[in-house]
């Protein structure tokens, strides 16, 4: 059956190369159910008897005389369920986002093939090869963006990637001799050790860590929603689904810290992902850029994720995948918003938009269901993925960790806000603009959809990954379907909602009692203040600058940037390689000579041995 | 076989002072021809070592084509070294 | 006779080295490369060599034939040789035609 | 100070090299060891080493009596194929190259003995560049020196007659050629197991018709190496300084 997945998919990108833009699309779309089916049953593996059509779960492609062996482990199904699910809404929304079939279909379903066979891989050698797949399938779907910074740091940065892991992956295979995942057993010396952290860095990059991250804004603010929404919801995910690979089901954690006796080099990650999640969402209310925003947003999203495996905890552990079961879904919904607002607007910038809610009603409402999770208000799913990991980072008394987390959540409450004022309310300058086509629409509401289950029943969320962290010889919590107990306090999904209802009441009293007017926008309150025009907009205005004073105070220590430290690397780096260049002096005599003394060495050698 | 090593060597002395020539020489024309005799002389020599083949391609390229080749080239160039 | 060719490949490629070390005129430069290509071909021709062998073609009477390969070999190397020496002479023809000069200035670069 | 450098340098290179001859296998016997040949994937070691074989198998295998024609166009026939292209890629470039220059250019004539001489001569030469090529796999010679030596034909009526121009049809015998190599080595991919393989009964060797696609092969590549020096040389020729 996995076999039969993964050649549908191909010759389903071969077909989708040849035709019209419509048909491709629902091509592409049929072709992603077929996965998701098995997904479903697969599930009646990991506790969950949805359908059940016995479907072989493990095979071995023999190809070039190396078999590519795939399998579902209960952690491949668990992110299988967080990337498969957003293949056909996205195509949905694609179907009426494109204009004409520039081979964004096969190169996405080729993305879609390799993403199964890295989940599903069994051994180092199958992971690496889908993982390169994955990689040029993506790195072609950037270079339609035609952006040369985006297109230039994409391939480094994934050429990058790709040496790290094969650095990791040989030396783990010259220790084992073995490349399956099942008797790979990773020695605590300093060969493993570099294995290890050379791994790591390479899924960092993937999934965009603080300082390897330095490609993610400009991909993301540059190439298409549809794609896009699949990056940052389903690849990135992928660079965790590494790292939980390596950290725990091949034990590299306990190997780093029995290597590493006086140091835990678990908190560097943990530290790692709060900066990225600090940093990120500071950055993130700077930007004026709609996609930019929502790029340094799932920098800083995915920082989390990083924080619960650097913390290591069952609490932490699971509260990361819950995040990132999340984040798939909300920044997956956020991206493709933008790609209606876009689609129907034309622009990105938040200082050129405003009003967009009150003709895009339904496309407001899913942007504001995911913006609610993604902020981690009270009652979504998202709250629970953030309780559980700033509890645990209490719990493990990571005292550096927890504030800047808790900083970061305020943070991200602060752009969403841009998001949601900035262009969906406000001022309505875009009167005549219809609501975008009902797939786009229906695409984002199916993707909401598990964000609503989860918001009611958080335990069924425990559930799905209870196997995972089994396998990965993590304890799981105890929980039932609405609540989960943990060692400092317990959550309970029915009491937040009852408290939040209570916590309601006052606000609705107080909106419904007080008397309000409808102002005009001209009509603000400048308290005296003489308006500052800013690209002939008043400033004032939510679009335009709205953290005007925070910019002021913390604008100047980002004003560097990280790539200014990746230009100063490759200045120097240049200046070496110049400094060897001076022996090619353009002269043919010496060239002459230096073959000549090379010839001679040579003839030394035989003449005397 | 003693005549075959006499003629060998006065072979080789001949290339030799053709290539020395041709290399010394400030006049590129007479570099040029001094090549092309070097050239010939060693397709001889290919011939006492029972390459005719080679020989006769030897014969034809080293010392007519590739001389005509650099004489039209020196033509087109100059004539005299600096 | 090997001697004496192996003196001749010796003369021939160390008086093309000479001339690529030291002279400044690039046509000279290519006339000292193509000096040294035929020493290499005579160097091919004469480790095939047996002594006492005759050229490899079957006569009836077989007696010691010299090694075949390096003559293939040789054969199309000297057809390859001429053709890419044409082509440098004509890249020269067409630097000539910019620079006016073929002699080595300080600063150039090729 | 350089031509120093370069008399230093010479003269190590001269005496290094003597002396690597001098450690070179004095007595060039085919079947000491060394010239065994040795497989460099399994280690294993054959019989016989290569020139052995060819010199003691290539009448029977390939029916030509000449062992250099029979490596150049059956047993190394690919790298010949290779060559080739080599050869017609620096043609190529050769004309692109001087195209970009301005050509055409006056000169005098020569004198009347070269003229009337060359047009007796060129008939012969010519004939004789045939009969190297066509009788390949009989006599000393082949493609590449009957190519060679036709050439050189044509350069003496270049030298004899300045307006002498070889025109397009020079292109077209050395496209039809090449394209009759590699359609024989496509055949013999069709009629037999693989590229360039003989599809024709060898027949008696010693005869003209004999060796299979040898002579074929060997008449293309004298036409294609023929027109191609050609070719170069008139480039050459016809380009203004």
């Amino acid at each position: 059956m996995l076999d039969i997945i993964l050649a549908e998919i191909l010759v389903a990108a071969i077909i989708t190369f040849f035709v019209g833009r419509k048909l491709a699309a629902i091509i592409a779309m049929a072709v992603s159910i077929l996965p998701l089916i098995a997904l479903l049953d697969w599930a009646s593996l990991y506790g969950f008897n949805i359908i059940h059509l016995g479907i072989e779960k493990s095979i071995s492609i023999p190809i070039a005389g190396v078999s590519l062996n795939l399998a579902i482990t209960p952690l491949g199904w668990f992110f299988a369920l967080m990337i498969i699910p957003l293949f056909p809404a996205i195509m949905l929304f694609s179907y009426s986002f494109y204009k004409k079939n520039d081979g964004f279909y096969p190169f996405m379903l080729l993305a879609l093939l390799s993403s199964i066979g890295i989940i599903m891989a069994k051994d180092m050698l199958t992971f690496f090869l889908f993982w390169e797949m994955m990689s040029w399938s993506s790195f072609l779907l950037v270079y339609r963006s035609r952006d040369k910074e985006a297109v230039m740091s994409y391939f480094i940065f994934s050429s990058l990637s790709a040496f790290l892991i094969f650095l990791g992956i040989l030396i783990i295979y010259q220790q084992n001799a073995s490349l399956l995942l099942s008797s790979i057993n990773i020695e605590s010396n300093a060969y493993g050790v570099v294995a290890i952290i050379s791994l790591i860095a390479g899924f960092a990059i993937k999934s965009v860590l603080m300082p390897l991250h330095a490609w993610a804004p400009y991909v993301y603010s540059k190439s298409d929603e549809p794609f896009v929404a699949f990056l940052a919801g389903g690849l990135s995910k992928l660079g965790y689904y590494g790292m939980f690979l390596i950290l725990f089901i091949l034990a590299g954690a306990k190997v780093l810290e029995t290597y590493f006796t006086n140091l835990s080099p678990n908190y560097i990650l943990a530290v790692f992902g709060a900066l990225s999640a600090f940093i990120a969402t500071l950055i993130a209310f700077m930007q004026d850029d709609m996609r930019k925003l929502l790029a340094y947003s799932s920098i800083g999203q995915l920082g989390y994720i990083a924080i619960g495996f650097g913390i290591g905890t069952p609490l932490a552990v699971s509260g990361a995948l819950f995040q990132a079961f999340n984040h798939a879904f909300f920044k997956a919904v956020l991206f493709l918003a933008a790609g209606a607002v876009a689609y129907r607007t034309g622009k990105w910038k938040i200082s050129e938009l405003g009003g967009v809610g009150y003709r895009m009603p339904f496309t407001f409402m899913a942007t504001l269901f995911a913006i609610f999770t993604l902020a981690a208000i009270p009652i979504t799913s998202g709250f629970a993925a953030k309780w559980l990991l700033y509890e645990s980072a209490i719990d493990a008394k990571y005292i550096f960790v927890a504030p800047i987390m808790l900083i970061a959540g305020v943070g991200a409450f602060l752009y969403s806000f841009r998001i949601l004022y900035g262009v969906f309310l406000g001022e309505n300058r875009y009167p005549n603009i219809k609501e975008a086509p009902k797939s786009m629409v229906a695409a984002m509401f199916i993707l909401v959809m598990p964000l609503l289950i989860f918001l009611i029943f958080p335990g069924y969320m425990l559930d799905m990954m209870h196997d995972a962290l089994i396998s990965g010889n993590i304890a799981t919590l105890n929980h039932n379907a609405f609540v989960i107990e943990t060692s400092l306090a317990s959550y309970n999904t029915i009491a937040v909602i009852v408290a939040l209802m209570i916590a309601l009441i006052p606000a609705i009293l107080i909106y419904k009692t007080r008397k309000h007017r409808v102002v005009d926008f001209m009509d603000n309150y400048l308290a005296g203040e003489l308006p500052e025009l800013y690209d002939n907009k008043i400033s004032m205005h939510a679009a335009s600058r709205f953290y005007k004073p925070i910019e002021e105070i913390i604008g100047p220590y980002f004003e560097p940037g990280t790539m200014s430290y990746y230009m100063a690397i490759y200045r120097g780096l240049k200046a070496i390689s110049d400094a060897v260049r001076k022996i090619y002096t353009g002269k043919a005599g010496d060239y002459a000579i230096y073959v000549t003394l090379f010839l001679l060495i040579i003839m030394g050698w035989f003449i005397w041995m | 076989m003693i005549e075959f090593t006499i003629m060998a060597w006065i072979l080789a002395l001949l290339a030799a002072a053709a290539a020395i020539y041709a290399v010394e020489t400030k006049d590129l024309i007479s570099s040029a021809i001094a090549m092309g005799v070097a050239s010939l002389v060693v397709s001889i020599m290919f011939l006492l070592l029972q390459a005719p083949d080679v020989a006769i391609t030897e014969a034809s390229i080293g010392a007519g084509i590739t001389m005509a080749v650099f004489v039209y080239a020196i033509g087109k160039t100059g004539r005299w070294e600096e | 006779m090997i001697w004496a060719m192996y003196f001749a490949v010796a003369v021939l490629l160390t008086a093309g080295l000479y001339g690529v070390i030291t002279k400044k005129n690039l046509m000279k430069v290519f006339i000292s490369l193509s000096i040294m290509e035929t020493g290499v071909n005579l160097l091919l021709i004469t480790i095939g060599y047996i002594p006492g062998g005759t050229a490899p073609i079957e006569n009836g009477n077989f007696a010691k034939y010299v090694d075949p390969v390096p003559q293939a070999l040789v054969l199309t190397a000297i057809v390859i040789g001429v053709s890419v020496t044409a082509l440098a002479l004509s890249l020269l023809i067409m630097y000539h035609s910019k620079a006016g000069t073929l002699e080595y200035k300080e600063g150039m670069k090729w | 100070m350089r031509k120093l450098a370069g008399i230093v340098i010479a003269g190590i290179f001269f005496i290094s090299m003597m002396m690597l001859f001098y450690h070179l296998p004095a007595s060039h016997d085919l079947s000491s060891n060394e010239y065994y040949y040795r497989n460099p994937i399994n280690g294993s070691v054959a019989n016989e080493s290569i020139p052995e074989h060819y010199i003691k198998y290539t009448k029977n295998e390939t029916g030509a009596v000449n062992a250099v024609t029979a490596i150049v166009v059956e047993y190394r026939g690919f790298d010949t194929l290779g060559e080739v292209t080599v050869l017609f890629t620096a043609a190529t470039g050769v004309s692109f190259l001087l195209s970009l220059a301005v050509r055409g250019r006056k000169r005098e004539e020569a004198n009347l003995i070269l003229k009337e001489g060359s047009k007796l001569v060129l008939p012969f030469i010519l004939l004789t560049g045939a009969y190297i090529f066509i009788h390949g796999h009989l006599t000393p010679g082949g493609g590449f020196p009957g190519g060679s030596v036709v050439a050189s034909g044509f350069l003496l009526m270049m030298l004899a007659y300045p307006k002498f121009f070889m025109k397009d049809r020079i292109s077209w015998f050395e496209s039809a050629a090449g394209t009759a190599f590699v359609v024989i080595g496509l055949l013999g991919l069709v009629l037999a197991t693989s590229f360039l393989q003989n599809f024709i009964p060898v027949g008696t060797p010693g005869q003209l018709v004999s060796a299979g696609i040898i002579p074929l092969i060997y008449i293309a590549i004298g036409f294609k190496v023929g027109s191609e020096l050609s070719a170069i040389v008139n480039k050459m020729k016809e380009v203004q300084g």
